[in-house]
């Protein structure tokens, strides 16, 4: 038999890649407006899947809540409010824990760096079950505080260990841990690191590996005693309110990097308060048309802000670090208008469900995106638009790819960017972690101050400004123009380019798909046209400036200010009104999350982002490349020729060379002889 | 034990003798069954606390069928999950058909098979009765030609399937060829299968060995429904088609010589109580169901002869 | 009446040279407030000749004996537990101490180690006749050479010793009435507090059964010890008056085990001191007129200082993990030894293995490794050591995660699988006891179960792209063709979309294979109708 | 066999090929693998650079155990020969340091010796042009990061590569008999090498005695190295059944970047004995059409060969087939022919990029299963499989160009089939 294999002897391409390259010039436009579509269709809550609950995440809708302790509730509160001054509430936490004669602890912890100086003192208490083997524990967390909503929901959640410390049907343990956020406007993110402490210690991360984890960002004591795995964590608070009589549970979902909780624990909280508790449920800290149907609302208003907060938004809530260790977490907003019974009813109910899970909650519900509380978009769907968008990049490079010859090298620059952009962030880290945030210095010279001894020169920095400083000003536009890269290699140089952004983005939608997505919207036009061939000089130097200005700083600033409706939920007012505050206030949360609870913001954008940026220079700057004419020709008359012949493949004469191989000695020279023609006009 | 069981049968057996005439009559009514002593396999195959409900159609339809006279020693009961020691259970060690029921789980159960060895292939095992020579003597299935066998699945099923333990299937083609093992080794006399699960009736669709009448809780493109539940537990406690059964055994079966027919018992729920239509197979059956009482399967009437020579109780048997 | 025929079977049985005895004794004792211990001891021992082997069983089971001399054994353990013994508060365990889940250990006479694993299958098989226990899956290691159980302390030579520990199996009803059938008063003495309701519903639940049998010459002793412990709450919250039999069993004592040589009630005090009521000496004890008794409820005064043990877990994520086994001594120096049984699907990094003692620094440690033979024994860990007073060490073991086949996982994979607990034998210099750790939960990496045959036609294609090519490439050879006909292919291409098409359809209108299967059945049916 | 004489002539001229300078290059390759023992125990963990035969941390337990004086070969999971332990505990105890240059100088002069070798193929083939194909090679080896790290964290894969280095450069420089010898040594490892063999058949003159006794001589060399093993761990051969039968068996199936491990967890058990047989059979014959059909071009031969040797063992790393990309220049002449070169390198980065992603959803954030690190695993072997399947057909679709060489003018346009 013949296996035909080889079209003109391996050298034809399928005529689909050659449709695909005739497309190159348009493929962004058609790319932009496929993804945008495509995303529009997505991206209505009409066309998601509807949430669905496995079986055991519905039991709970089936248990009639028993507690009937609001009294005591309501006792501890009185206590709570008259706690004399001398005594903390850690100690009363302790003092309540040890009545009901259960096991309780605190924990001091205190951060190391630098830059993020906050220590506090943790309380955890174990319920345990009576009658199970201790091998499994769910995690309860309330934010310690002075504020009368705080210290309301610490006292509800005494009562319910009060209550849980009599009932036989606990299969798993509890674990609640009182957490430290201190007083302080970030007393959320404090509480987070305070959580972040516990679970660090909880899990023995760090006698894990075998030489000492050297990202260890937090001293704290060693946990004192030990139930099982944690299954999954609630943290509760009174954010909710209600609106004319219809309460309005707040649940908050995303965690770090932008992991998420379990879809079945979120749906199984949403019918709780659904059924049980006739409360709606706001995600995000938005109403929706669930929530609030007297209003009218953008069906993409969720999708977009669930995306944006995925995106840029490291520290959602307490909850947050949970997904770090293997925790399913959420924070759960408690109506502030719930009474004592009724909120401890919810969480009563919210644990016999967690209670009621067997397994490890199942991994095919880890990657949604909500458009409300019963809709939602799986990963299968929504890294689509993501793929639209790269194919223009894939197909430029492959484009690029048919003008590589023999003689055309990587550039070592490569490699120097990036090592210098891990440089950068390497002292970055080094110094907040060591030095801190604002560091001073100072030097003397021998001799030269007034009468004779040694003069003084100091002065204080803030860290922040160095790296704006550093990184925003084009070090590869000065590279490149002043050494430009040999003209046989800027294919390769191109190829590059784009294979890492496409790989980065790829890569970054699979995990963090908001940040995926929204970085491909903006990153892949710029990278696209900076990397197409330009024919005149003129071009060149426009779009280098204008590559210039952007920097992804600037683009997330920028961005940040056209987009208020959004962004005002992430950023202060104060930051937003002035015109430096908003990118300061990025890079100072990168910095600090980074070193703090290791969120990958500052790492992709200095690493990544900016050696990209730089990099992108050594394509934009050059014009009028023998290369690309040469190709350009060989295209053209193919396609006349094509054109021309009927479709047939079979007879077509073609030069069996690659048009890679045409001699570059000519064109450049050719090239020169153009240059000086236009130079005579 | 043997010997007491013999003896107490004797009584039952004289007690028979002296019917009235009007038993006699009822007797004409119904073929004479041609068996002796009564098996029943009764399998629980799902796992998870949230399956409450499987475990107590198993321990209900055990408890019927032991009040007729089936022994311990002939019941060989499968519960995948140890639901009434499950640490959820608010009620521990104790397993509830109903929100005002009777506690199922007394101290006079034996569970044979339970946890991880409910698989298919100890089902197929006792079945077939080819086991691991050290395999305990109430773990099998000890029937001979003379045996009216009872098998009831319950549990999560699917077209054609039925689920064990969540993890692995007994297909109906795997149950059609130990039904027929089973009839080779001349094993059984007469068998009532009883599938209760969705799709159920796919169960049976390949079984074609004679003496064999099959049932199932719905048809093959339907599914079965749980009929209560409790909310202190928080789960579903019985499924309709078994709840109905256990019902109609209580109520029309009260006793061994009761008069209920197969065809009264399949009728015992119609599809607006089960909301899903019960399928019926007869067509391997040799008798008319009309004529065959309930209690053929799901009693124990102990039929037997008199033994002329001595038995010999051999170490197997105490092992 | 019945005491005629009790001592009649007894100057029967003395003829064969038989003794039989049957004790049982229940102690109640309040551990801390509102909290009370419940011990159940029946035992019951057998001498006899071993010349004139008779099958005359007065009060010992029969059954045991046959386990007994069947399977050569000379001492078997089993426990069944069901929660945490909390240390702290309770203070010293029962004994045998039992982990949560089940405890077998056997020491018994085979010919050779294949021989004695194939035995101990057969005996586990056994009990499980015996206690309707599932225990058939469980996994045991050969020969400890330290001690485990303080039962099973004194070594004798020339025998085999098997011990395993299966965390996730449960106990309930059904056990105890198996238990209870073992006892020669079924129906009347102790053993009809036995109530399953009360006992589960309990903070902690055992059982065990030990039976054992020395021969000298030709005299056989043959004993058996059934132990029932529980620690129960307060039924009654009210927690003034003391408590009764109905508060705890919910039944009163209404019979009286006549064969029994002896049947005590010990209360213990709050100062530890012992009532002691013996209940053949009651008279006049009927269901009509039962004996009731009060219990104190304040806890015992002193508690009595034990060697602590627990177990924590380190680590998340299914790769890697870290079991960490923390040992607090009391307040006096002890001998301890720790076993601790890595199962097969976890891999030791034993490079990294190591103790943590606070004061004192690490004392001298002894330390056995030993494998079981076979692709599913697991390892045992052993240490001997001695701890100074209040001395707390901690045994760190990390591992690593393995991922299994898909045939070794169990049917609840994503719950993860057990690491059994660690036992800890204390030996003072009086006395000596074990204590047990809790077993820790490790979630294994899985494979995906999601449909069983989907993933191996993906991983089957795969191997098709791989293996394919190559062979082609380097078989064949390549050579130019001038003219070809394509329609072989554009026949392929053909069938091949029929079959996606085909595919598609039945997939949008979930068709599954069986619908098909019928339809095209009914279809054949039809057309025989026809002719 | 023509063809090879001539090239046999033309590798006897030995220019100095040694001629760029390779001081600045080497100071900073040192350099480089130095910083990476600094991030060590970042790595050594990660499933791309370590497996059950290569991983140095398995190897220090079982030092352990031997330290304790417990046998290694009782405990399950202990895949490397009682040689190799015993040589690393004996370079661990005299010191660590030791054991860490050392490794930095094998993969060096891993590089070097490729280098080297490059040069001269190169010359012998082309005759002096200004390309220096050695430096090319060296950057490719010795710059590669995968390298660089399996260097860091002491990977066994350095000292595997060192060897494969010295097999191909005693093969070039035509001294069969010592490249018998190392083949039959390094089989002794790891069995799967040992149809590197089929190599020296360019060798042996097209004389099969010839042939054969390199053949000999290589079992010959094994069966030292079985011997010494033997004698080492005290005259018992408990050692075979972990080491050879688990290689040969695909026994251990945790995860790698390999083939086979997920494929033997899925596969039901009655099929495994069928499958494990039938791969291995495949294995060890495939070397022979390949031979019979590359008849012309020992690099490329070997080439090939080295990659199904990486491709086709049960426990790889990433790092194994370094080597082999790295001499990948050498095929110049083939280039044209190529056709899925920008397929074949932008599925290896991308899926290499991928891996470690999806192993942190599958292992970590536990939020995708066993699939997604299993399909980037197969993608990255099927795409090096797809860069062999191309290799053969450039080497048969260049012969077709020098036969045909007077009828095929450039415009002359023919397909190709395979019959």
């Amino acid at each position: 038999m013949a296996l035909e294999i080889a079209k003109d002897g391996g050298l034809a391409r399928p005529k689909i890649l050659e449709r695909i390259l005739r497309l190159r010039k348009i493929a962004l436009v058609l790319a932009y407006i496929g993804a945008y579509f495509c995303s529009q269709y997505l991206f209505d809550p009409v066309n998601m899947e509807v949430t669905r609950i496995s079986e055991h995440s519905l039991m709970p809708g089936l248990v009639t809540p028993k507690f009937d302790k609001s009294g005591i509730a309501i006792q501890l509160y009185r206590r709570l409010t008259a706690l004399p001054k001398s005594k903390s509430q850690q100690e009363f936490v302790m003092d309540v824990f040890s009545e009901f004669g259960l096991q309780c602890f605190t924990q001091k912890w205190r951060s190391t760096i630098a830059g993020y100086p906050k220590r506090g003192e943790n309380v955890y208490g174990f319920v345990r079950g009576q009658r199970n083997d201790g091998a499994e524990a769910q995690l309860i967390v309330v934010q310690l505080g002075h504020s009368e909503s705080a210290r309301r929901m610490i006292t509800r959640m005494l009562s319910f260990v009060d209550y849980a410390k009599d009932q036989v049907y606990w299969a798993r343990d509890f674990v609640f841990v009182f957490v430290d956020g201190g007083h302080g406007p970030d007393s959320i993110e404090q509480a987070a690191f305070a959580l972040d402490a516990f679970l660090f210690k909880y899990q023995k991360i760090e006698s894990l590996t075998s030489k000492t984890r050297r990202n260890a960002t937090v001293v704290a004591d060693e946990i004192q005693t030990q139930t099982g795995a944690l299954i999954a964590g609630v943290v509760y608070d009174l954010s909710g309110i209600s609106v004319k009589g219809q309460h309005i549970i707040n649940i908050q979902t995303n965690g770090l990097n932008g992991q998420q909780v379990n879809l079945d624990v979120f749906n199984g909280i949403v019918k709780i308060a659904d059924s049980k508790h006739h409360s709606k449920v706001a995600i995000f800290g938005t109403l929706h048309r669930h929530t609030n149907s007297y209003m009218e609302y953008s069906p993409f208003t969720v999708p977009i802000k669930a995306l944006m907060t995925q995106a840029f938004v490291s520290i959602e809530g307490i909850h947050s670090v949970m997904g770090k260790y293997g925790v399913q977490g959420l924070t759960v907003g408690l109506s502030h208008d719930y009474t004592e019974r009724q909120s401890v009813q919810f969480v009563e109910e919210v644990s016999r469900m967690l209670n009621n899970v067997l397994e490890r909650l199942h991994q095919s519900y880890f990657m949604y995106v909500l458009a409300d509380d019963m809709h939602f978009l799986s990963i299968g769907f929504y890294l689509l638009p993501t793929f639209i968008l790269i194919c223009p990049l894939l197909i430029s490079a492959y484009y690029e790819w048919l003008k590589v010859d023999s003689n055309s090298e990587i550039p070592l620059a490569v490699i120097g960017i990036h090592l210098g952009g891990y440089a950068i962030y390497l002292t970055t880290q080094w110094i907040f972690t060591n030095i801190g945030e604002v560091f001073a210095f100072s030097t003397e010279f021998p001799f030269v101050g007034p009468d004779g001894c040694n003069g003084q020169f100091g002065g204080s920095m803030d860290i922040v400004i160095i790296y704006l400083a550093v990184t925003m000003l084009p070090l590869g536009l000065y590279m490149f123009s002043i050494h430009p890269l040999r003209p046989t290699s800027i294919p390769i140089m191109r190829i590059f380019i784009l294979l890492e952004v496409s790989i980065t983005i790829l890569c970054l939608s699979l995990i963090n798909f908001g940040l995926g997505v929204f970085t491909a919207a903006i990153v892949v036009p710029i990278t696209f046209l900076m990397t197409f061939e330009s024919p005149e000089k003129t071009r060149s130097l426009y779009r280098s400036l204008v590559l210039a200005l952007l920097h992804p700083i600037t683009i997330i600033t920028v961005l940040a200010w056209q987009t208020p409706g959004y962004s005002t939920t992430f950023i202060p007012k104060k930051e937003f009104d002035t015109w430096t505050g908003v990118p300061i206030m990025f890079i100072r949360n990168m910095i600090k999350n980074d070193t703090a609870f290791g969120s990958w913001h500052f790492y992709l954008i200095t690493i990544i982002g900016w050696p990209v940026w730089n990099m992108i220079f050594s394509c934009s700057l050059p014009y009028n490349l023998a290369v690309d004419r040469v190709a350009a020709k060989d295209r053209e008359e193919r396609e006349a020729r094509e054109a021309g012949e009927s479709g047939e493949e079979a007879t077509t004469p073609e030069d069996p060379h690659p048009p890679t191989s045409v001699p570059t000695a000519k064109p450049t020279t050719s090239n020169v002889s153009k240059r000086n023609k236009r130079k005579n006009h | 034990m043997r010997h007491v069981l013999l003896i107490f049968s004797a009584i039952i057996g004289s007690q028979a003798v002296l019917n009235t005439g009007l038993q006699l009559k009822i007797d004409e009514l119904f073929d004479t069954p041609g068996h002796t002593n009564n098996w029943a396999v009764l399998v629980c195959t799902s796992k998870f606390w949230f399956n409450y409900r499987h475990v107590s159609n198993v321990l209900a339809l055990y408890h019927s069928i032991k009040r007729l006279g089936v022994p311990d020693s002939n019941i060989i009961m499968m519960l995948a999950e140890d639901v009434p020691c499950n640490s959820r259970n608010p009620r521990p060690g104790t397993v509830y058909a109903a929100r005002a029921g009777a506690n199922l789980y007394g101290s006079d159960v034996e569970v044979d098979y339970r946890g991880e060895e409910v698989t298919v292939e100890n089902f197929i095992r006792i079945l077939t009765g080819r086991h691991h020579p050290a395999t305990p003597r109430s773990k099998r299935l000890l029937t001979d030609h003379q045996s009216n066998v009872l098998i009831y699945l319950t549990g999560h099923g699917g077209d054609s399937f039925m689920k064990f333990q969540d993890s692995e299937e007994l297909t109906n083609v795997d149950l059609a060829y130990a039904v027929q093992t089973m009839f080779e080794d001349n094993r059984y006399h007469e068998m009532l299968v009883i599938a209760d699960s969705c799709r159920s009736a796919s169960m049976y669709e390949w079984i074609d060995s004679p003496n064999v009448l099959s049932l199932s809780s719905s048809l093959t493109h339907e599914e079965s429904y749980s009929y209560d539940v409790d909310t202190d537990i928080g789960v579903y406690v019985i499924d309709r088609y078994t709840h109905y059964t256990v019902n109609f055994l209580n109520k029309e079966v009260k006793a061994l010589n009761s008069s209920a027919n197969m065809q009264d018992y399949i009728d015992s729920c119609p599809a607006r109580k089960c909301l899903s239509n019960t399928g019926v197979r007869k067509d391997h059956y040799p008798k008319d169901v009309k004529r065959v009482r309930v209690t053929d399967f799901f009693g124990s009437s102990r039929i037997f002869q008199h033994l002329s020579e001595e038995i010999v109780l051999d170490d197997e048997f105490w092992a | 009446m019945r005491e005629l025929i009790g001592s009649l079977l007894v100057l029967v049985s003395f003829s064969y040279g038989l003794i039989e005895h049957f004790d049982e004794k229940v102690t109640l004792a309040p551990v801390r407030n509102n909290e009370l211990r419940v011990d159940f001891r029946f035992n019951s021992d057998r001498r006899f000749d071993s010349r004139t082997e008779v099958n005359d069983f007065l009060t010992f089971p029969r059954i045991i004996q046959e386990l007994l001399n069947r399977y050569a054994v000379h001492k078997l353990t089993v426990t069944m537990a069901h929660g945490r013994w909390n240390l702290d508060e309770w203070g010293l365990p029962p004994q045998p101490s039992a982990p949560a889940g089940a405890q077998v250990f056997a020491e018994f006479e085979a010919v050779g180690e294949e021989d004695a694993d194939e035995r101990m299958k057969f005996l586990v098989e056994a009990l499980n006749g015996v206690l309707c226990t599932s225990i058939s899956h469980i996994k045991v290691v050969t020969a400890p050479d330290f001690v485990v159980l303080e039962n099973h302390k004194n070594r004798k030579r020339n025998l085999f010793k098997r011990y395993g520990v299966l965390s996730g199996e449960t106990t309930c009803t059904e056990n105890l009435t198996r238990l209870r059938k073992l006892l020669a008063c079924k129906e009347n003495g102790l053993s009809t507090l036995l109530h399953p309701s009360k006992l589960y519903n309990s903070l902690y639940h055992s059982s065990h059964l030990v039976i054992e049998q020395h021969r000298e010459k030709n005299q056989c002793e043959a004993k058996m010890e059934v132990g029932v412990t529980v620690v129960m709450r307060n039924p009654s919250q009210k927690g003034q008056r003391p408590w009764s039999f109905a508060d705890v069993f919910d039944r009163k004592l209404g019979s009286q085990c006549k064969i029994a040589r002896s049947s005590q009630i010990d209360i213990i005090g709050p100062s530890g001191e012992i009532t002691t009521t013996d209940v053949r000496n009651l008279t006049a004890i009927s269901g009509a007129a039962p004996i009731d008794v009060s219990i104190p409820i304040a806890a015992i005064a002193q508690k009595q200082s034990v060697v602590k043990a627990w177990s924590s877990q380190g680590g998340f994520e299914q790769q890697h993990g870290m079991l960490t086994v923390h040992i607090t001594n009391d307040d006096s120096a002890s001998k301890i030894q720790v076993t601790q049984i890595i199962p097969y699907y976890v891999h030791l990094r034993y490079s990294r293995i190591h103790w943590k003692c606070d004061k004192g620094g690490n004392p001298s440690i002894e330390k056995v490794l030993k494998n079981s033979k076979g692709l599913e024994a697991p390892t045992l860990l052993q240490y001997k050591m001695s701890l100074s007073a209040g001395q707390t060490c901690e045994l760190i073991i990390p591992f690593d995660k393995h991922l299994l086949r898909l045939e070794q996982y169990p049917p609840d994979a994503n719950h993860g699988m057990h690491i059994p607990a660690s036992s800890v034998f204390v030996e003072k210099s009086q006395f000596s006891y074990s204590i047990h750790s809790n077993a820790i939960l490790v979630l294994l990496p899985v494979p995906d179960f999601s449909m069983p045959f989907n993933v191996i036609c993906f991983v089957a294609t795969a191997f098709a792209l791989v293996f394919g090519p190559i062979q082609l490439y380097s078989t064949l050879w390549l050579a130019p063709v001038v003219k070809k006909s394509q329609w072989g292919r554009k026949v392929h291409r053909a069938i091949l979309l029929v079959i996606i098409v085909f595919c598609l359809y039945a997939h949008m209108m979930d068709i599954n294979l069986n619908e098909v299967r019928r339809g095209i059945e009914t279809y054949f049916e039809k057309l025989n109708e026809l002719k | 066999m023509v063809e090879s004489k001539e090239v046999q002539t033309n590798r006897k001229d030995e220019g100095d090929s040694s001629s760029f300078n390779l001081l600045l290059p080497v100071s900073a390759a040192v350099a480089v693998r130095a910083a990476s023992f600094a991030y060590s125990d970042y790595f050594e963990e990660r499933v791309e650079f370590t497996s059950t035969v290569y991983s140095f941390e398995r190897v220090k337990d079982g030092i352990a155990m031997l330290d304790d004086g417990l046998d290694p070969f009782e405990t399950k999971n202990m895949h490397f020969l009682p040689l190799t332990l015993y040589v690393v505990r004996y370079l661990l105890k005299t010191s660590p340091v030791l054991l860490a240059s050392l490794w930095i100088l094998l993969d060096i002069s891993t590089a070097w010796i490729a280098a080297q070798t490059a040069q001269k193929v190169w010359d012998s083939v082309h005759g002096r042009d200004d390309r220096n194909i050695g430096k090319l090679v060296f950057s490719l080896y010795a710059y590669n990061p995968i390298a660089i790290i399996s260097t860091g964290i002491l990977s066994l894969t350095v000292v595997q590569n060192f060897v494969f280095a010295a097999i191909f450069f005693f093969l070039v420089s035509d001294r069969p008999a010592a490249c018998a010898l190392l083949i039959g040594a390094w089989s002794s490892f790891t069995i799967f090498p040992f149809i590197l063999i089929s190599c020296l058949a360019f060798r042996s003159n097209g004389s099969i005695f010839k042939f054969l006794s390199l053949v000999s001589l290589s079992i010959f060399s094994a069966a030292t190295f079985f011997a010494l093993n033997f004698l080492l761990n005290g005259n018992s051969l408990n050692f075979v059944e972990p080491t050879y039968t688990s290689i040969l068996k695909f026994t251990s199936i945790q995860p790698n970047v390999g083939l086979y491990w997920y494929f033997f967890v899925q596969i039901f058990e009655h099929f495994r004995s069928f499958y494990t047989n039938s791969f291995v059979i495949l294995y060890f014959f495939m070397p022979i059409p390949i031979t019979i059909m590359i008849r012309r071009d020992p690099v490329l031969h070997f080439t090939i060969i080295g990659l199904l040797v990486s491709i086709f063992f049960p426990y790889p790393t990433l790092n194994q087939v370094s080597f082999v990309l790295a001499i990948l220049p050498l095929l110049e002449e083939y280039k044209k022919h190529f056709r899925y070169t920008l397929l074949i390198g932008g599925t290896i980065i991308t899926t290499i990029a991928l891996m470690p992603v999806m192993w942190h959803m599958w292992m970590v954030s536990s939020s995708g299963n066993a699939n997604f690190f299993f399909g980037a695993t197969i993608v990255y072997n099927v795409a090096l499989i797809n860069l062999v399947m191309d290799m053969i057909f450039v080497y048969s679709r260049r012969q077709i160009d020098l036969e045909y060489s007077d009828t095929l003018t450039k415009k002359t346009k023919m397909d190709f089939a395979f019959y």
